[in-house]
């Protein structure tokens, strides 16, 4: 055996792995999206996809999950090179003729869980890809548009945000809302008739917040090891709902740890725009 | 059936400034690059795009000055970034933006395809889109259960532009056994009015004929089939080829550095055809390189 | 050569797939139907087909149609069997994953023309294929359904009506709309907004009709030879509009009848509920 | 992944009097007999159903006394005539019918699966179908347009129940390449809330994975997977076997004759299971003879 397996530190991206992968339970179904560039990959693929699989290595051996075109990819053994060809391979129960069958899935409440990152996301777990600025003009920053998150938020039982804690990400109220939380400007998702209850989480570098407010406002359920709520505040731009106990994110065991760094991304493939600097 | 071998330069000549033409291809697979290209060569203005997860495409016509709207789920470069003139090119106002949601956009093509003037749909309920576009985006009321539901307007694209596998000359397109199609090529040409696909290689109908479920594109909704290997390229065509990273790259350093229009000047403008730009990367001695190691088609 | 060249005599389903051919234009595109039973499968298929495929061998080589799940299928040597393997093993353009692409097709106004037999055909071409009786009871006769008939009455521009006349099949009104035509009730196609123009022909065993009156009535258009206008009255319910001047439907040329029965259809595949009786 | 294999008693044993089932395949291909003969062996009653063109599944349901209730495109026997037991139910008032245009009731699937309420569609408009349904066909105004529309409510199945062509172990089903698909058996999947599957062979997933373009029904959307070759019989399976056109007609003469209640007791109900079925047909030495001489399949 390797001697990984003796270490007990950990980094951030294995923390959130854990803490991600304890969410997920056997036979669900889970939803990952793709990633524009190094760290937006990590977050919305690389981490989600390493959560999946150590879920499957764990607790739950039947969870399972549709990532691009592939419903159910075998995840024994992430390839190195992820160019076209890899993905066309894949070995997956099934792939789809029509892009138009997996949104179905998602609109028709067939997925359990999905992951989320974003540049913006605000109090109400409302996200934005979409574009930052003033409405009825050109945006100052142009962003990528939709893609399904939208749909994720609209229909998943049960949504989970991955984003690095910064003031620039966690706003007041993001600029546009590309995907609706729990609220915006009056309107509910009950109003509305949304199907899904909305974001459950949010998971970041730095602390795991939730929604179990009366009103769906963010609210702090742990703090990462060696991080202080006081640091937490002083990354986000709204004051999240803070009980008067906040408990810290459980670190993953030493087993846990040997299994996603020699097992599941031996190669880093996953964690690409990872720091992979180790917790304390 | 009839022969409807044409080339890229005779297809888009028919393709007129302002129109509106859908894109296809999603992400760095199946870019129509050959129609692109063709559309720069020919100084096109003023066109809106109808797309599903654009990158190369999108962002090359931006650099061209071609692009007056944009509808679309995603325009940038997947893990390579964001798309640097479409970026911003809606930053300074020329390039109007419609976001949809994916739902939303595959509602938009069912609509169009079905002959349907829309299709509902809840998923951009209460979202920023709903109120983006309010000539494609009308909220009405379920009559079955009284709660909101969004009328979205059929996608109604004058031209659309594919890049395919294996055809022929008739223009049944046939897509690999194995394959990667997380894009919406086939609800694009069901939803289309004139459709122009270029594919890889061109086949005997006989060979069409032995396996007809494969055909994703039937003959009847084709104007126009262009015979173009690595006709996606510097994007992949599962099944046949990977991304030339290097020569994205290449694109994306000019377009972050605001070079672009000299770019294509160099490397586009003065090429008389698909031919002549495969040359001046190299031919197939160079591009086999990507080649992948498995092909269902010669 | 065969001896059948020199044949001036035709069977009515030949002067029928004849009279059809020449409504057919290079390069449209006709969907065929099925046919439950002999004489209905003969009317709604054999016909048609025969008649695409002359089109084909004349006048229109690039006629195309959809027939069951094939598009475009190679017609030049119809099989003797029709089990199932037939179809499946049947050379063809396309054969769709889903025969939602096909109903789309329809719906969408992508098909040029279409062949409609039913048991009940009224005064402005509405037809039944679905239930005879009064309603708001059970119906002293059930029939099949809709199939995709209501569409093609909805949405192809030249449907064409091919059943025998019978006083029972050309009532005044039909008991039930299963496809909708000129009129009905004061609802027309117009006021709907039905994108067709609605049914063009009716190629009956006895005459031809059509609908160019102004409130879309049916008009005898020709009466095949050696049938008299009286005949043809006797065979109908209700009567339709008669100009002054009555043609006789064109017989097909002996090149034609030797086509049809040489090449065509020289098994009797096609013919199966035909009488084949010569017309003088 | 979970394996899902079952027996098609098990499966039946779950669907309850009063359900209301959707019922795959179309005309006289994939009738899903397994299943159809265990409900009748189970004494199933009061069941509605939501059919494409349905042909002996529906009739020997109706012989049965199963039915109250039944929506669809069609029912009859195709080239062999009408459905005598369903007709007469019909007619003398014991089953309800709701009858669609087939653009009509793929609208009414697609909503389902697309997690709709109502899709519109214009095809019935005018028709008797607009008022024999009122529950399900609602017209409304096109908010782009102005004009009438009819919004048709989503087909709400309890369970589903197909024959398909080959599965591994936890529920992919996959379809072979060349195949005759002129149904909606993968739309009903899409739209089921509890799918039963019955399939001509169990393959290794591993043989599944390799090409997974060719999974039409995927685990996910699978309750329980039936092992059952020659499962369609009389009926054919596409690329497996004809259909035995003697077994079809000795139903009908009896149908005609009114004699089906006897046949059903002398030829379902004694009988355990779908092997002393094949059994009391003579075995695969009498079956064999249908089979197609080209199979993908083993």
């Amino acid at each position: 055996m390797d001697v990984a397996i003796k270490v007990t530190a950990c980094t951030t991206e294995e923390l959130m792995i854990a803490a991600i992968a304890a969410e997920l339970k056997d036979g669900e179904l889970g939803f990952v999206g793709l990633g524009t560039a190094a760290r937006a990959y990590t977050l919305a693929v690389g981490i989600p996809i390493a959560a999946a699989r150590l879920a499957q290595m764990t607790h739950a051996p039947a969870f399972s999950i549709y990532w691009g075109n592939l419903l159910t990819p075998s995840l024994d053994g992430i390839p190195e090179a992820t160019l076209q060809d890899t993905y066309t391979r894949w070995q997956a129960a099934a792939s789809p003729v029509d892009v138009g069958y997996k949104i179905d899935m998602v609109t028709a409440g067939r997925f359990d869980v999905s992951f989320e990152s974003a540049p913006q996301v605000d109090r109400y777990g409302n996200l934005n890809i979409t574009e930052i600025g003033e409405p009825d003009a050109p945006p100052k920053v142009r962003l990528v548009g939709c893609l399904a998150q939208t749909e994720h938020l609209a229909f998943i039982r049960r949504p989970i945000i991955v984003t690095d804690l910064s003031p620039r990400a966690f706003v007041e109220r993001v600029d546009f809302v590309t995907s609706l939380g729990h609220a915006r400007d009056g309107e509910t998702r009950d109003t509305l008739g949304l199907p899904g209850p909305g974001p459950e989480l949010c998971v970041t570098d730095k602390a795991i917040f939730d929604f179990a407010t009366p009103d769906g406002a963010m609210r702090l359920r742990s703090v990462h090891p060696g991080v202080s709520v006081e640091e937490v505040l002083s990354l986000m731009s709204f004051a999240p709902v803070i009980d008067s106990e906040v408990p810290e994110t459980p670190r993953p065991s030493a087993e846990t740890v040997a299994i996603i760094r020699n097992d599941i991304d031996p190669h880093g493939v996953l964690m690409t725009g990872s720091a992979r600097e180790r917790m304390a | 059936m009839k022969s409807k071998l044409i080339t890229a330069a005779e297809a888009v000549s028919r393709i007129p400034d302002g129109a509106t033409l859908a894109v296809g291809g999603s992400l760095l697979r199946r870019q129509p690059m050959v129609f692109v290209r063709e559309l720069v060569r020919q100084n096109r203005r003023d066109l809106a795009l109808l797309t599903w997860a654009t990158t190369l495409a999108t962002d090359m016509l931006a650099a061209a000055c071609a692009v007056r709207r944009w509808d679309g789920i995603y325009a940038g470069f997947f893990r390579l970034g964001l798309a640097p003139n479409f970026r911003r090119a809606v930053q300074d106002g020329t390039i109007e933006t419609h976001d949809y949601s994916e739902s939303a956009m595959v509602a938009r093509f069912r609509a169009r395809a079905m002959g349907l003037e829309f299709l509902p749909n809840r998923a951009m309920l209460g979202t920023g889109m709903e109120t983006k576009s309010p000539d494609a985006v009308k909220r009405i009321t379920c009559p079955y259960t009284g709660k909101p539901v969004l009328a979205l307007r059929a996608a109604d694209a004058d031209f659309t532009i594919l890049h395919g596998y294996a055809a022929d000359e008739y223009g049944n397109v046939q897509w690999p056994i194995v394959r990667d199609s997380d894009d919406i090529d086939q609800m694009m040409a069901s939803s289309s009015r004139r459709l122009f696909v270029s594919v890889e290689c061109i086949v005997p109908h006989e060979e069409i004929a032995r396996r007809p479920a494969l055909t994703y594109i039937p003959h009847t909704l084709v104007e126009g089939i262009v015979h173009a290997p690595r006709g996606a390229h510097p994007t992949a065509t599962d099944g046949f080829y990977d991304e030339d990273e290097d020569a994205l790259e290449d694109w994306l350093e000019a377009a972050r550095a605001g070079r672009s229009a000299e770019w294509l000047d160099a490397n586009v403008r003065p090429l008389a055809d698909h031919e002549a730009y495969l040359a001046k990367l190299g031919g197939e001695a160079a591009l086999a390189r990507f080649d992948v190691t498995e092909r269902e088609y010669a």
